[in-house]
């Protein structure tokens, strides 16, 4: 048990009268990385929310590193050392390069250690020549690049990447998946993703969300050619 | 027996004025997103529409219920073509250009009318109920905030235009797309809420002396009745209307008028406090 | 992170401010000066709360209010002017971080805070305009209603009550004062506090996920706020020697706002020189009959917010290219976030 | 203009004993400064623009008849805006700027509290030239305006012996109405009256249909209102509208001062009984003297109210003390103005009372008819009793508080 790192217990999400998460079981070994993929509507995303406290489940518990953290604030979640990123690139358009990423280093490592963790992740994510430029004149994978910074400055344990290749050049997301793969290295990653190609980049086993509840869990290629997975892409998505 | 019904007809009246000054904002605000701080000005323009036409001998009903309407939507057309419209989807800036607005409404209404306390008196007796006397132009501002209630529904829910109007401020390019104008429907909205704001000040004009400050009595109330509302025109109007009537009657007579105000302020704090997206964000949700 | 080009600038501004101070007395009287300053300093606490923070306060004169009564309340009960003047600065400050507390971690949207900064504002207004009859007192001060408070200690050299500072003394009391605040709010602006709280205007959700608590560091900001505000009050007490609920008035919000946004958001200066310009001009315009000032000031505002969306300073900055040299930082908003929640549904 | 010059001939003989006095000649050519400060925008401009026509009427007529010791009379305005921080702002600017001879002016009791102490401290002699709640004493200021007791006393009784014993008091939430109610708790009890209920409100009260019903529940003989603004002005209106008048008659100290008889409809004014220092009613040769003064200059009476003419017999008074004393000097001014002297005034005489520096002034009883004043009856040189009983500026000199008169 020591291995789960986060697990969570009938969490359900309710909307009106739909339930968009219905009560999901999950659990995450540390060091692992996992996919959450699985159509428009399917809960994953809402699921991502609750996971980062940014929405409170209706229902069920979340564990993370054994303690219960439902209904907890982003802010707090963050403090546990975790690293999240949501879907839209969320930065801060008014500051730089630079300043976003110093600020998360900031907390974490004190004014001493940020600057060495500012210089370290602006040269892993080739952020060096934009670094002093305003984030809100980026391009948008620029932008997406610039979360991540955010996110591995703090030098989280576990990540959370709420499609993170979106609006990427394909040479964009080729080094994404690359420094995905070195934040492994020393973290646990969950990623919600849309992009088949990339997550056979990144992934060993993947959680399929169908109506807000898992469909199966598997190794990725077990997924891909598992009937019931194309049915709910090509029947749903068209 | 006679005092409670009295008190009564004051609660419904007292309701019925929070509704007929908040209506042109709500609508402005509900539909489009634009906080219209010069609302307050809007109703003493109206004010002083209906004295100017009933001192030139026109009917007080039609100078009430037609001339002031008409006169401020149209103040409201020129602002929005000459203001609001270069302002949309900056709601700060809406607001701040129409203090700006206000500010300068009260300067011209100085300039042109003076600051001397003006009026016109009310056009129903009064009337006994029991052994009390009552104001009968009280009733007609019940009947008058009711019909405006209803009136608005049919118009939102039950019309054509009140459908585009209504789809455009979900998707505006959505309805762009199905060829009707954003920019027209934001004008004519924006036109329907100043026109609003005139019959409130019309309405109001005989109860009260007017000045050209006069919009500063009833802005903040209008503003903190219509945010309290939340998102949904209508129900949120009239419930928030009904909340703060009873309660700042309710405390002005057995208290004073002042504890009534009061009263009725730190209403507003608490129900935000504990329905940040005002009564119709919790309650009623989605409806008109 | 390095605040340095900051400190050029700060060090900049300081001394040009210490030099027109020492020149201006030659060109206005020091009462106008002072009186100036004084809204110099107001406009600037709400500077710093709008323009690096992002939370438009409806109620800002709430704070300035509450300073000035709460010296002339303390002042009439002790006659000596040093503890009231703390009072006058420590009571809208604890004021302030409860208010800031209740509307942050209530998680109120900006338009609800709004709201309740205004009705707050409201109600302060409201109830010091009743407190007429001789049941409102504090200790010996009488609320004094309408009328409002006069009479009271005006300020003297801490520990001796008849040593009056006044006229010119005072004056250069105030400009010494607007220099250390402006000090320490670009110092608190350099520091990671003031980073994170300009984070939290650009992004807040971003700063939480970061693990940064924003409610906290919101309501300190707001309550730092108070506190300038509540100083600008204490500071006019002395000059008016009278204090009136007309301190809470809508009116004195709406010039707070009108100020900051002639001057330009997103700087201290601005807001500052807003409100000495925008001082001044009411001044000037008290002087002649011919045009109505209300019609002026609300030209004004609507022509600022119409072709000056940046305020006056930050666009004279702009065509002086002094923007190139310091941080490209973007027009400073006016615009609200989406309202959170909601949407989901 | 004939008539002009005739009045001003009057004002000339009137002056005879200031003009003929010795006046140091080398500074005759200096004008002399008159500050005036006063609301002439925002709210309370309908009582600050006649209050400034008024005074620029006196002043008028002082230079036309040949100035002051031989010097003309040079204004100084300023427009408070209707906002105190101006009044602080101006006052100073007055006192040590423009270094003026004489300051007239301000309106509220808080605006008059905002300059009152800045024009002590720099010696300026200070005119308030405004009905208010009286009390004040302080040796550097003159009040040309009735206090409570001058009216209340004359119009409570009144009230009382034509309508009954049973009083409702409704009054503005200030020091003025505040006090003003307990003069007529005082002066209502001495007329074998009783007051059934007394409610203050805010200034900015408009609706006044809870009040109504409250008044009619308490079921009183008068109605007696210390109610000020245009706000307040609702309750006369839905009074009338809900078909009051004509069961509870109504007295007042405050309406009518802002000319509110004339925004009022006849049918919601007549028959309201006040009383003050001045109606345009008043047959008087000073008053017809003013009228046409007023007429030849600004061409409308209409705007003339109570306290422009307080403001103009203000002005005059100072004058007149200038020339009894001869020369401008503060102490020497206020010397002659103690020493009984008097002016004929639009209202009638008025003359200063030495113990408070009040004014002793005619009162009339009135009542709305037709939108006018109708003067019903004079009482002649009324005291200030209210302030003299709590101020003596003969006995002490350095005196310098607003007393809360206590009842």
């Amino acid at each position: 048990m020591a291995d789960i790192v986060l697990e969570t217990r009938g969490v359900t999400m309710r909307f009106g009268g739909v339930n968009a998460v219905d009560g999901v079981d999950f659990s995450l070994r540390r060091d692992e990385l996992r996919c959450l993929i699985g159509p428009n509507g399917a809960g994953k995303s809402t699921f991502f929310k609750c996971l980062a406290g940014m929405l409170t489940p209706s229902a069920g518990e979340i564990l993370i590193d054994g303690q219960e953290t439902t209904g907890w604030h982003p802010h707090e979640i963050a403090r546990l050392g975790i690293g999240i990123k949501t879907q839209v690139p969320s930065v801060m358009d008014g500051l730089s390069v630079r300043e976003n990423i110093w600020l998360a280093a900031l907390r974490v490592l004190g004014r001493q250690g940020a600057d060495g963790a500012v210089a370290d992740a602006l040269e892993r994510l080739d952020l060096g020549d934009l670094a002093a430029r305003p984030v809100g004149r980026l391009a948008h994978g620029e932008r997406q690049r610039v979360e991540l910074g955010i996110v591995i400055a703090a030098r989280p344990w576990l990540v959370l990447l709420d499609e993170p290749a979106a609006g990427m050049t394909a040479d964009e997301i080729e080094r994404l998946a690359a420094v995905i793969a070195e934040i492994g290295r020393q973290a646990a990653i969950i990623i919600v993703e849309h992009d088949m190609q990339f997550i056979r980049a990144i992934a060993r086993t993947v959680t399929v969300f169908a109506q807000g509840r898992i469909l199966m869990e598997d190794h990725v290629d077990a997924v891909m050619a598992d009937p019931r997975v194309r049915d709910i892409y090509l029947g749903k998505k068209g | 027996m006679d005092l409670a019904t009295v008190l009564i007809v004051e609660i419904f009246y007292s309701i019925a004025v929070l509704v007929v000054i908040s209506a042109g904002l709500a609508v402005v605000f509900g539909m489009m997103r634009v906080i219209n701080l010069a609302h307050g000005e809007f109703m003493m323009a109206g004010g002083y529409a209906t004295i100017v036409a009933v001192n030139a001998g026109i009917n007080i009903y039609v100078a009430m219920l037609i001339v002031a309407p008409l006169v401020v939507g149209l103040i409201g057309l020129v602002v929005e073509r000459l203001v609001i419209r270069h302002l949309y989807g900056r709601l700060v800036d809406t607001m701040l250009a129409s203090w700006g607005l206000s500010l300068v409404m009260i300067g011209l209404a100085t300039m042109i009318f003076g600051n001397t306390t003006t009026g016109i008196s009310p056009p129903i007796a009064g009337f006994a109920i029991g052994g009390y006397q009552v104001n009968g132009y009280n009733f007609f501002i019940i009947v008058v905030a009711a019909l405006l209630l209803v009136a608005m529904y049919a118009l939102l829910a039950g019309t054509r235009a009140g459908l585009v109007a209504r789809g455009t401020m979900q998707r505006a390019d959505m309805a762009a797309a199905l060829g009707y104008s954003p920019d027209r429907v934001y004008m004519v909205t924006f036109f329907c809420g100043s026109a609003l704001s005139g019959l409130a000040g019309g309405l109001l004009a005989p109860l009260v002396g007017l000045v050209p400050t006069t919009g500063g009595t009833y802005i903040a109330k209008a503003f903190i009745t219509v945010i309290s509302g939340g998102a949904s025109i209508i129900v949120g109007l009239l419930s928030s209307a009904t909340l703060f009537g009873l309660v700042s009657q309710l405390f002005t007579f057995a208290a004073s008028p002042v504890v009534g105000e009061v009263a009725l302020l730190v209403a507003a704090v608490v129900l935000l406090r504990l329905l940040p997206q005002g009564i119709t964000g919790r309650f009623f949700r989605g409806r008109l | 992170m390095s605040g340095r080009p900051d400190i050029g600038a700060t060090l900049a501004v300081l001394v040009v401010f210490t030099l027109l101070a020492l020149v201006a007395p030659a060109v206005l009287e020091t009462y106008t000066l002072t009186i100036l300053l004084i809204y110099g300093l107001l406009a600037m606490s709400l500077g710093l709360v709008w323009g690096f923070g992002g939370i438009l306060c409806f109620g800002q004169a709430a704070f300035y209010g509450l300073g000035a009564y709460s010296y002339a309340i303390a002042a009439i009960n002790l006659g000596e002017s040093t503890l009231p003047f703390v009072l006058g600065i420590v009571v809208p400050f604890l004021f302030a971080g409860v208010l800031g507390a209740m509307m942050f971690y209530g998680r109120l949207s900006d338009v609800y805070l709004g709201v309740i900064t205004l009705v707050v504002t409201l109600i302060f207004f409201k109830f010091m305009n009743s407190t007429a009859g001789p049941e409102y007192a504090i200790g010996q001060a009488r609320l004094g209603g309408f009328n409002g408070i006069p009479g009271y200690q005006t300020l003297n050299v801490p520990g001796d009550p008849d040593a009056y500072i006044f006229g010119d003394d005072f004056y250069y009391l105030v400009v010494a004062i607007v220099l250390v605040v402006y000090a320490l709010l670009r110092w608190l602006l350099a520091s990671p506090f003031g980073r994170v709280a300009v984070a939290i205007r650009e992004n807040e959700a971003r700063v939480e996920l970061m693990g940064y608590d924003a409610r906290l560091r919101k309501t300190a900001l707001f309550a730092v706020g108070g506190a300038v505000a509540g100083l600008a009050g204490t500071l006019f007490a002395n000059w008016a020697e009278i204090v009136t609920p007309g301190l809470f008035s809508l009116g004195q919000s709406a010039e707070i706002i009108i100020w900051c946004i002639v001057g330009g958001l997103g700087t201290l200066v601005g807001p500052f020189v807003g409100a000495m310009l925008l001082g001044y001009l009411k001044f000037a315009l008290g002087q002649q009959a011919l045009i109505d000032n209300t019609l002026v000031l609300g030209l004004v505002l609507v022509l600022s917010v119409l072709l000056l969306p940046r305020g006056v300073v930050p666009t004279l900055g702009q065509w002086a290219g002094l923007a190139r040299r310091r941080r490209p930082r973007r027009a400073p908003r006016r615009r609200l976030r989406p309202a959170r929640g909601g949407a989901d549904g | 203009m004939t008539s002009r010059r005739e009045f001003l001939a009057g004002s000339a003989a009137l002056a005879a004993s200031g003009l003929f006095a010795a006046v140091p000649g080398a500074r005759a050519a200096d004008p002399i400064k008159f500050g005036s400060i006063l609301d002439m925008s925002g709210i309370f401009d309908a009582y600050g623009k006649p209050m400034d026509m008024a005074m620029r009427l006196a002043i008028d007529e002082i230079n036309a008849a040949g100035g002051l010791l031989d010097r003309p009379v040079e204004v100084t305005a300023y427009d408070t805006q209707s906002d105190m921080a101006l009044y602080t702002q101006f006052g100073q600017q007055l006192a040590r700027r423009d270094k003026v001879d004489v300051v007239h002016g301000g309106i509220l009791s808080a605006s008059r509290e905002a300059i009152r102490q800045t024009l002590r401290k720099s010696e300026v002699l200070y005119f308030y030239n405004v009905l208010y709640e009286g009390g004040v004493c302080d040796r550097n200021l003159f009040v040309t305006g009735v206090t409570p007791a001058q009216q209340v006393e004359i119009v409570v009784p009144a009230a009382i012996k034509k309508w009954g014993p049973k009083i409702y008091i409704l009054a503005a939430d200030y020091n003025y109405g505040q006090i003003t109610a307990r003069w007529m708790q005082k002066y209502a009890a001495e007329a074998g009256g009783e007051v059934v209920r007394t409610d203050f409100f805010p200034l900015d009260v408009a609706d006044f249909g809870s009040t109504i019903a409250k008044i009619q529940s308490a079921a009183p003989d008068i109605v007696v209102s210390a109610l000020v603004g245009g706000a307040h002005l609702s309750f006369y209106r839905q009074w009338a509208a809900a078909g009051m008048k004509p069961k509870i008659p109504m007295a007042s100290t405050t309406l009518g001062v802002g000319n509110e008889h004339k925004v009022l409809t006849a049918e919601e004014g007549d028959g309201i009984l006040v009383a003050y220092n001045y109606s345009p009613e008043i047959a008087s040769p000073a008053n017809e003297r003013f009228l046409k003064g007023w007429t030849d200059k600004y061409g409308d009476t209409s705007l003339i109210h109570e306290i422009a003419v307080s403001n103009y017999q203000g002005v005059h008074v100072w004058a007149e003390g200038v020339r009894k004393a001869g020369t401008l000097d503060r102490d020497a001014v206020i010397a002659a103005l103690t020493q009984g002297l008097s002016i004929d005034g639009p209202g009638g005489m008025v003359a200063i009372d030495p113990k408070t520096h009040h004014a002793v002034l005619d009162v009339h009883l009135m009542e709305f008819a037709g939108q006018k004043l109708k003067v019903l009856e004079s009482f002649a040189q009324r005291q200030p009793v209210d302030t003299q009983g709590v101020c003596d500026l003969v006995a002490n000199p350095d005196d310098n508080t607003q007393y809360e008169i206590k009842i």
